[in-house]
């Protein structure tokens, strides 16, 4: 690895404003009079003719220049992240040895290529100034050295006790070897304790994998297939193969409380609060065991349906659902043989320990805890209302948090230790397929920290502690083979190791089957709680990137609300935008209303991750503590919740205020009775209605398509773009200002009665129109058309008169009002990509296409004298799509894919008729109702 | 009756109007001719550097090629500069104690990079890339002037936008055959010579002058 | 005939119409340099001094020709010729949308080429000028008319044009000094 | 006041008085010293502006433009009755403009010197304004010619310079006047610079009547184009709101509506103060009433058609535009406007109304503000929701945004005193040409 300093003559970003006088542009933040007149007077000076002379920059070549490495050439490297006990392979773009981008790892099983929402915003924890920067000790900076004196004494103390009163706390591990050493560290003092607690990726009733591509027919019950769980990439590009097909594509019903992304893909949808989904999943399996009449023709219409497909369709229960409704579930597939063909069912979770979070903090309440190992997670954070893990800790002596940030865990304990970045250290990580890659490091830890293994491996007093004997050494261990360098070689390289897949896992036993009668539904409010899908359990909190990612289908950022539906609003009397104070088992927190449609009637949704106060300066004192709801013996809600109106018009930082398409059609479906002829008919004026001849293209003519059938509104796109193309975060106050500057946004619609409505997603990027409405507008040609058909944004030359961005109709420009860009933090330097200009105070921007790709692809093929290949330039937005929606190329090329699906019959232009002429159309969303519901 | 105005007003009057026209112009002309004064453009003057490097030295007289020490040049962006690395080949054997070399050595042994003041600087918002150019043909010269003749390195063009989309326009008139890329040797324009380039090349002239190909 | 140390004889009136009348004899007396001095336009008396054309119009029609020409030329040079870009599809000759700016150069060349040329032709700004030192002239020449004949008339003669002058009837007549 | 018939002396006597009376009225300087106060206020906002960038002010996405062109379109449209006045009732031998034309014109080239400054303040990089500027640069790069807003530049730019040279042309004459009129040396002397030493030559008279009307025939399509290419502005552009052909003229119409409604606000003040009734009569009001009653009619057939056509056109972005003004989120503004604009000024039917000051400068007053009103219906109004709905929003004006503007009012009545107290504010030669003349008549 290479040092992380800036390298030798690469462009150094945020100088944009070396174009005038040192200032001139960036205003510093503290500003006294004297300097503030300086600047007028040098910036209206060079008013007169810009006539300054660049200042002298300094170019620092390395000593001895590594291999490989060609300054200005970006290098790539497979790695794996560990997300929720999950591991998802990636490809790491590395420029000048600065990680820049993140991306899936194409030869890896389940990421394909693809990436998730919180793998690309991965990066941005890598280079957040608030990481923690060195070890603590009692609040005070300390060192390793220091944390040893401490530690060894402890050791052996342990070793006379067996580790009596030695504590472990761990969330999900991906790890094989990390798993491996906890249970060495516990063969070694066999008195010690391992406890699991993990608030966002808690112990799964039953563990499955769904085949979403053979089945036809798909329920959810209150499943989140495509939201943040391991399998979201696997399965939104298993689910849109699936809707693709020409004939018979595949039908979703989604039954449901909070309308997720799987209800918004949903042909039929219905939401049900918990109680009633519970007797809802049990009804289905008596109606199907002894063949009653169900109660309602909806249910009745989805088991014939679920009949007809024996063996081709698939229920799944969501992993916050209770484990009736998983035995319920596990039964239908059961009867109708569809385990081991669209369904497996694995065997429980063996890598975690049975005694969880109650278990430690009882024990610690009596004071059997002399010394507690916190590895990650937040305990004093994320834990139930009902186990006060703070309040113990301090009856804890000798108490060790080891994670990224000084969070609330990390103050009330004794020692806190900085964790290393994935990106920064060698590890392992077992895939959702069971499949395992090696995690290697693309840069030198940024502070003085450490991984989980080589803190075990001091632990276990172990030679040699560096992450890379350990990881290596225990492959040597587990992987036996006659050329062991070229097996780990390949690995590291692959990003996957060449192993044979685990043996297929068999059905558990099926448990006790569940009361025939279905206990009675609940008639009070019910209290639904879920990590957020973003931020989670709060451990994404100090994540900028995430917090203002708009939200599923409340397009909410950088706050959690009570959500409620319509009508329960209505019944309860209150607006959205009421602040209510919500109660539950006599605790109770502050939080807004948010009505929204779609929400099952009767329950009240808030999402966990927000109210923290340890989060650092990004996270801090925004939203409310579900926590302080949440009970151990209901982790998820229950009945028995009551709110009470306390004040209003609380104003909330969302992206999209409106809610229906205003009887238009952004986003057009394609349903049987509807074919896609009619529906994507293209209204387009002729050619010939115009006094200018049309402007000639010679290619290649990029273009993009956006298949609303297989998009799943998750958003990755538009972090993607974000990390790739150094969009700034603006903050929760510019949000409310609508300042955010997302180049790709998904819109949500809710369409139809708004009490049961069609939840619809639809990314809009640039259109790229070839009769650009923009670019008629700029006085200083600011945006213009190159010759592949690209709508250029040239920042240098714009003065800023927004008239471009008036006259889209897309609303896809986006606005530099104030100084977004951060130019104070080191880190954050080195995160930005160095082949996009980072924009300053004053100028538009929009999605380039990502032009940077494009002249890199161009350059090398002009070198090669050759035509640029299909597929060869990829935007991020394209790359990271885990449902492979967007699709970009050479429309003039017939061969190229974008070119075919622009043949569709379900292509059609938004806006089209205002003849701007878009490069960028939308396939039409398909539907698949079912005929005997209406 | 006593005149308000004297009678050298009459003349006083219409010339203070035509020097104001005067003035004004020649403010205008004053800052064109600045904007294009080696003071803003730094043509040709020679910047100082810790190590007083001499292209003159190691091109004409010692003949290394430039790709020697500019490793990227024909792969990547950036030309690249040499590591510490590439100096002390050679100046561990030779000039071992040259007081000049001091820094060399200095950063050699406490592995300090050496600091090179830029000379030529280009705003960040602007792409270039050195591979493609020496690619279709466009020698070091062009751009960098005849370095074999500078003691010090200095700018031998403006480098100004104008600059650039006068070669963009017609690079016929600059391209030179690959084999004399890098060799320090004034083009001779030669229209015929220059359109046979161009096609053996397959450079497309039509979007040279995109915005897309310099700004991202 | 040129007299020294007289800039002319000026004589006052109280009425434009007795102005009028003096200027018509004085031309057909044969006196060339003559003008009149009014406290506001006064219809007619230009001619009657022997100014037929003014000379302004054909100024502005020049200047307006060649704002307009410029203007247009200035915006197909740039779009079309100097660096040709597309715009929104648009052709680099987008005539109707370079009409606005070659209409508001015309009208601007054309408007200060006018008030330039009036002035120049009539020889302003010149703060000094010997009537100024007609007696009383800054008090009555906005309520009084003047007519005067300068000593650079070839028929110029103290007494007689003095007699002539006096003939006209005026409120006084005055000898101007250079 | 006495209504002796005037001569030439007195009238020269009284107008040059209104300048040259010293000492300074107290009254005037408490007038002035309110509003530099504004000057000031301007000032800091603007400081303020270019030290944090235009997202001081309310604009967003989609609301890109707020204030800043709503306050543009306004002062342009006041700065076009001087104009008018001078050039063309000038051409149509409209004998009455005489009295107020001087002032008119001065008080168009404050307004546009208050618009001027806002295409430049709203820009995100004002200090590279010059890029909107043709001259041959480092880059060889040119204005975008088909852009409205270099449009403007020229044609606002142009207003300026040969309504300033019309107005000076005209002054010329009379700053003589004053020279001879002052006392004091050094005034005589800052006259008399003015004065190009003027004296009153016949055949300087024929070319200069010559040259003045010239430039009214110049001025006259100038006036007209002006406001037209502002209307561009929005016209050329494909918001629904926005994109109408009947822009140019009801522009038009309405710059002039609002501009006779500043005369009057300004004139019948002044009247007052300075007791010139006699000079600016009854008849004045009655005749800048009726230009008033007839420009506001046609402002009111625009908005009458702008509603047909949406329901005509059966366009639905147009219909839910029309329909958004009158009951959407900002349903007050389009009231407003109407009210001010289309009810109130059919009051000036009446005679009565039409010549008696108090209730004219209340109607004078109701229609400045509903034509700020209708720049703001047009601009932020038309942005707020567009064609997508997932990208409408909403627009406020800040703290920032309000002191901008009243600055701008402040900046406008400072030079408007001052004017009124350096400079002749009535043409005294031209006045004279009349009296003697009319005095013939009789």
């Amino acid at each position: 690895m290479s040092d992380p300093l800036p390298p030798a003559n690469s462009e150094a970003p945020l100088r944009d404003e070396d174009e005038f006088a040192p200032g001139a542009a960036e205003w510093p933040e503290d500003l006294s009079r004297r300097r503030f007149l300086q600047i007028m007077a040098a910036s209206f000076a060079l008013a007169g003719g810009a006539c300054t002379r660049l200042p002298h920059g300094e170019i620092l070549p390395y000593i001895r220049q590594p291999e490989l490495l060609i300054p200005g050439k970006p290098l790539y490297f497979a790695t794996a992240m560990d997300f929720g006990g999950v591991g998802h392979g990636l490809l790491v773009r590395s420029n000048e040895g600065r990680p820049t981008k993140i991306e899936g790892n194409p030869d890896h099983p389940t990421s394909l290529g693809r990436s998730s929402v919180h793998a690309q915003a991965a990066l941005l924890t890598l280079y957040d100034p608030a990481r923690s920067h060195a070890a603590m000790k009692l609040g005070h900076p300390e060192t390793w050295e220091g944390l040893l004196g401490e530690l060894l004494p402890e050791i052996e103390k342990w070793k006379e006790s067996a580790g009596a009163g030695v504590h472990l706390l761990t969330q999900r591990i991906a790890s094989p070897t990390l798993v491996a050493q906890i249970q060495q560290f516990l063969k070694k003092f066999p008195k010690a304790q391992w406890h699991f607690h993990d608030a966002a990726f808690p112990r799964s009733p039953m563990p499955v994998t769904v085949h979403l591509e053979q089945a036809r027919v798909v329920l959810s019950l209150d499943a989140e297939l495509f939201g943040y769980g391991g399998a979201n990439v696997p399965n939104a590009l298993a689910f849109a193969k699936a809707r693709r097909r020409d004939e018979n594509i595949s039908r979703l019903y989604a039954v449901e409380v909070t309308p997720t992304f799987t209800g918004a893909m949903a042909d039929h949808r219905r939401a049900l609060s918990p109680s009633a989904l519970v007797k809802f999943a049990q009804d289905l399996v008596v109606t199907l065991r002894d063949g009653s009449k169900s109660s309602d023709n909806w249910s009745a219409a989805l088991l014939r349906d679920l009949q007809k497909h024996k063996g081709q369709c698939v229920v799944v229960a969501g992993e916050f659902q209770p484990p009736s409704v998983h035995e319920a579930a596990r039964q239908i597939n059961e009867a109708l043989g569809n385990i081991g063909k669209t369904i497996d069912y694995l065997p429980a979770e063996a890598s975690l320990p049975p005694s969880g979070l109650p278990e430690l903090v009882t024990a610690m309440q009596r004071g059997e805890v002399d010394t507690l190992l916190i590895f990650g997670g937040n305990p004093a954070y994320d834990s139930p209302v009902d186990l006060p893990f703070g309040e113990a800790l301090a009856r804890v002596p000798f108490s060790v948090h080891h994670g990224l940030y000084p969070n609330e865990t990390a103050q009330v304990c004794r020692w806190h230790l900085p964790e290393s970045h994935f990106l920064e250290t060698w590890s392992d990580v077992r895939a959702s397929d069971g499949s395992e890659s090696i995690a290697q490091p693309l840069i030198e830890p940024l502070y003085p920290s450490k991984s989980a293994h080589e803190l075990i491996a001091v632990l276990l007093e172990q030679v040699p502690t560096t992450g890379y004997d350990i990881i290596r050494g225990a492959w040597e261990q587990r992987h036996k083979t006659d050329n062991f360098e070229n097996f780990w070689r390949k690995s590291v390289h692959d990003g996957v190791a060449a192993l044979p897949m685990p043996p297929s896992a068999k059905a558990p036993e099926p448990a006790a089957a569940p009361a025939a009668k279905a206990e009675v539904e609940s008639k009070s409010l019910e209290l639904v709680i879920r990590p957020d899908a973003h931020v989670l359990d709060g451990r994404f909190a100090e994540n900028a990137w995430l917090q203002e990612l708009p939200k599923p289908l409340t397009q909410l950022t950088w706050e959690n609300a009570a959500l409620i539906a319509p009508q329960t609003a209505k019944a309860n009397h209150l607006e959205h935008g009421d602040v209510v104070e919500l109660r539950y088992r006599d605790h109770a927190i502050r939080v807004p209303v948010w009505v929204l449609p779609g929400q099952a009637e009767g329950c009240v949704t808030v999402h966990l991750g927000y109210g923290r106060t340890y989060a650092g300066p990004v996270g801090s004192g925004l939203g409310s503590n579900a926590f302080t709801l949440q009970t151990s013996d209901a982790p998820w809600g229950g009945p028995g919740a009551e709110m009470h109106k306390i004040g209003d018009g609380h104003r909330f930082s969302t992206t999209q205020s409106e809610r229906s398409m205003e009887d238009r059609d952004p986003v057009r479906l394609v349903t049987a009775d509807k074919p896609a002829v009619e529906v994507a008919r293209e209204d387009l004026p002729e050619t010939t209605e115009t006094l200018y001849p049309k402007w000639k293209y010679t290619g290649p003519a990029w273009g993009m398509v956006i298949d609303l059938s297989a998009c799943i509104g998750c958003s990755a796109c538009t972090i993607a773009c974000q990390a790739e193309n150094n969009i700034p975060v603006v903050g929760r106050e510019q949000v409310l200002r609508r300042r955010e500057m997302h180049w790709i946004r998904v819109d949500r619609y809710f369409d139809g009665d708004n009490n049961a409505p069609r939840l619809l997603h639809q990314p809009v990027p640039c259109m790229h129109c070839e009769n650009a409405p923009c670019e008629l507008v700029c006085p200083v040609g600011a945006t213009v058309h190159d010759h592949e058909g690209l709508n250029v944004m040239v920042y240098n030359r714009c003065v800023g008169t927004r008239y471009c961005s008036n006259n889209c109709p897309y609303k896809v420009r986006r606005f530099n009002f104030l100084k977004f860009n951060d130019d104070h933090s080191e880190t954050l330097k080195l995160m930005r990509n160095p082949n996009v200009s980072v924009r300053m105070r004053g100028v538009m921007e929009k999605c380039t296409y990502c032009l940077q790709r494009i002249s890199a692809a161009r350059i090398d093929a002009e070198k090669e004298k050759r035509k640029i290949r299909d597929g060869e330039v990829i935007p991020a937005c394209a790359q990271a799509c885990p449902a492979d929606a967007i699709v970009f190329g050479d429309i003039l090329d017939p061969a190229s894919r974008v070119a075919a699906m622009k043949k569709s019959a379900r292509n059609y232009s938004l806006l089209g008729e205002l003849n701007t002429r878009p490069r960028t159309t939308y396939l039409a969303r398909m539907q698949n109702p079912n005929p005997e519901i209406g | 009756m006593p005149q308000l105005f004297q009678r050298y007003t009459n003349t006083l009057a219409p010339a203070s109007i035509v020097a104001v026209f005067i003035a004004l112009s020649a403010a205008v002309w004053g800052m064109h001719a600045i904007i294009f004064s080696p003071y803003a453009t730094e043509v040709g003057q020679p910047v100082s550097q810790v190590v007083p490097f001499s292209h003159q030295h190691h091109v004409a007289g010692l003949g290394i090629d430039c790709r020697y020490c500019h490793t990227g040049v024909e792969t990547s962006a950036f030309a690249g500069l040499p590591a510490t690395e590439t100096c002390m080949t050679c100046h561990s054997q030779i000039w071992r104690d040259a007081p000049m070399l001091e820094p060399v050595r200095q950063s050699w042994a406490t592995g300090q990079p050496l600091h090179w003041n830029r000379v030529h600087n280009l705003p960040d918002y602007v792409y270039f890339d050195h591979s493609i150019h020496i690619q279709k043909g466009v020698g070091c010269i062009s751009c960098h002037g005849r370095v074999d003749r500078m003691p010090l390195m200095a700018k031998s063009e403006t480098l100004y936008m104008r600059w650039c989309l006068d070669c963009h326009k017609a690079p016929e008139d600059h391209l030179r055959p690959k084999n004399e890329v890098f060799v320090m040797k004034d083009i001779v324009p030669d229209e015929k010579r220059g359109v046979a380039l161009l096609r053996a090349e397959e450079i497309d002239k039509t979007h040279l002058q995109d915005c897309s190909v310099c700004h991202r | 005939m040129k007299v020294n140390g007289v800039y002319g004889l000026i004589a006052e009136f109280e009425e434009p119409s007795q102005v009028l009348a003096a200027a018509r004899e004085a031309r057909a007396a044969g006196y060339r340099r003559v003008d009149a001095y009014t406290p506001y336009l006064v219809e007619d008396l230009a001619e009657e001094l022997g100014m037929h054309n003014t000379g302004v119009p054909v100024i502005t029609l020049i200047c307006g020709i060649i704002g307009g020409v410029g203007g247009y030329g200035m915006e197909y040079f740039a779009a079309a010729i100097h660096y040709p870009i597309n715009v929104g599809g648009r052709p680099l000759h987008s005539w109707p949308a370079f009409i606005p700016i070659t209409f508001e150069l015309t009208v601007l060349f054309a408007a200060l080429g006018t008030v330039i040329g009036m002035l120049i032709l009539n020889g302003l700004p010149r703060p000094h000028h010997p009537v100024f030192e007609t007696p009383f002239f800054e008090q009555r020449n906005q309520s009084h008319f003047y007519l005067c004949i300068e000593a650079k008339d070839p028929l110029f003669d103290r007494t007689t044009t003095q007699e002539f002058l006096l003939k006209q009837k005026p409120a006084h007549v005055w000898e101007v000094p250079a | 006041m006495p209504t002796t018939v005037q001569t030439c002396e007195t009238l020269s006597e009284r107008l040059s008085a209104v300048v040259l009376k010293r000492p300074t009225k107290l009254g005037w300087f408490t007038c002035i010293a309110i509003s530099f106060t504004g000057v000031l206020m301007l000032n800091v906002a603007i400081s303020w502006l270019l030290l944090r960038g235009v997202g001081v002010w309310g604009i967003n996405e989609p609301v890109a433009w707020g204030f800043a062109i709503v306050n543009f379109v306004w002062w342009i449209g006041i700065g076009h009755a001087g104009t008018f006045i001078s050039a063309i009732l000038l051409l149509l031998h409209q004998h009455w403009r005489t009295s107020i034309n001087r002032f008119t014109e001065a008080m168009t080239l404050f307004a546009v010197a208050c618009a001027a400054l806002f295409p430049l303040l709203h820009l995100g990089r004002p200090w590279v304004f010059y890029f909107l500027v043709p001259y041959p640069d480092t880059m060889r790069l040119w204005p975008q010619w088909r852009s409205p807003l270099v449009w403007d530049v020229f044609a606002v730019s142009t207003y300026f310079t040969v309504s300033l040279v019309y107005w000076y042309i005209g002054l010329v004459p009379d700053l003589a006047t004053m020279r001879d009129r002052a006392t004091r040396r050094w005034i005589k002397v800052i006259y008399g610079i003015g004065a190009l030493g003027w004296r009153g030559s016949a055949k300087h008279w024929a070319r200069y009547e010559m040259a003045y009307l010239l430039l009214a025939g110049l001025a006259t399509p100038l006036v007209l184009s002006v406001h037209s290419v502002v209307s561009l502005d929005f016209s050329v552009a494909i918001l629904p709101g926005w994109h109408s052909t009947i822009f140019p003229p009801y522009f038009v119409a309405g710059a002039i509506f609002s501009g006779f409604a500043m005369v009057l606000t300004l004139l019948i003040p002044f009247r007052k103060i300075y007791k010139l009734e006699d000079v600016i009569s009854e008849r004045h009001l009655d005749l800048a009433s009726k230009v008033m009653l007839a420009t506001g009619l046609m402002v009111a057939l625009g908005y009458a058609s702008e509603s047909w056509m949406a329901w005509y056109s059966d366009e639905p972005n147009e219909e839910f535009l029309a329909l958004n003004r009158m009951l959407g989120p900002y349903w007050p503004v389009w009231w407003t406007t109407m009210t001010c604009n289309v009810l109130v000024p059919q009051l000036l039917w009446w005679r009565r109304i039409r010549i008696s000051p108090l209730p004219l400068f209340i109607i004078s007053l109701l229609v400045n503000v509903g034509m700020w009103a209708e720049r703001y219906m047009i601009v932020v109004v038309s942005l707020h929701r567009d064609f997508l709905p997932s990208s409408w929003g909403k627009f406020h004006g800040t703290v920032w945004d309000w002191a901008t503007f009243a600055g701008t009012i402040g900046l406008f009545f400072t030079l408007m005193f001052l004017f009124v107290r350096l400079l002749p504010m009535i043409p005294i030669a031209e006045l004279r040409k009349q009296t003697v003349e009319e005095g013939k008549e009789v």
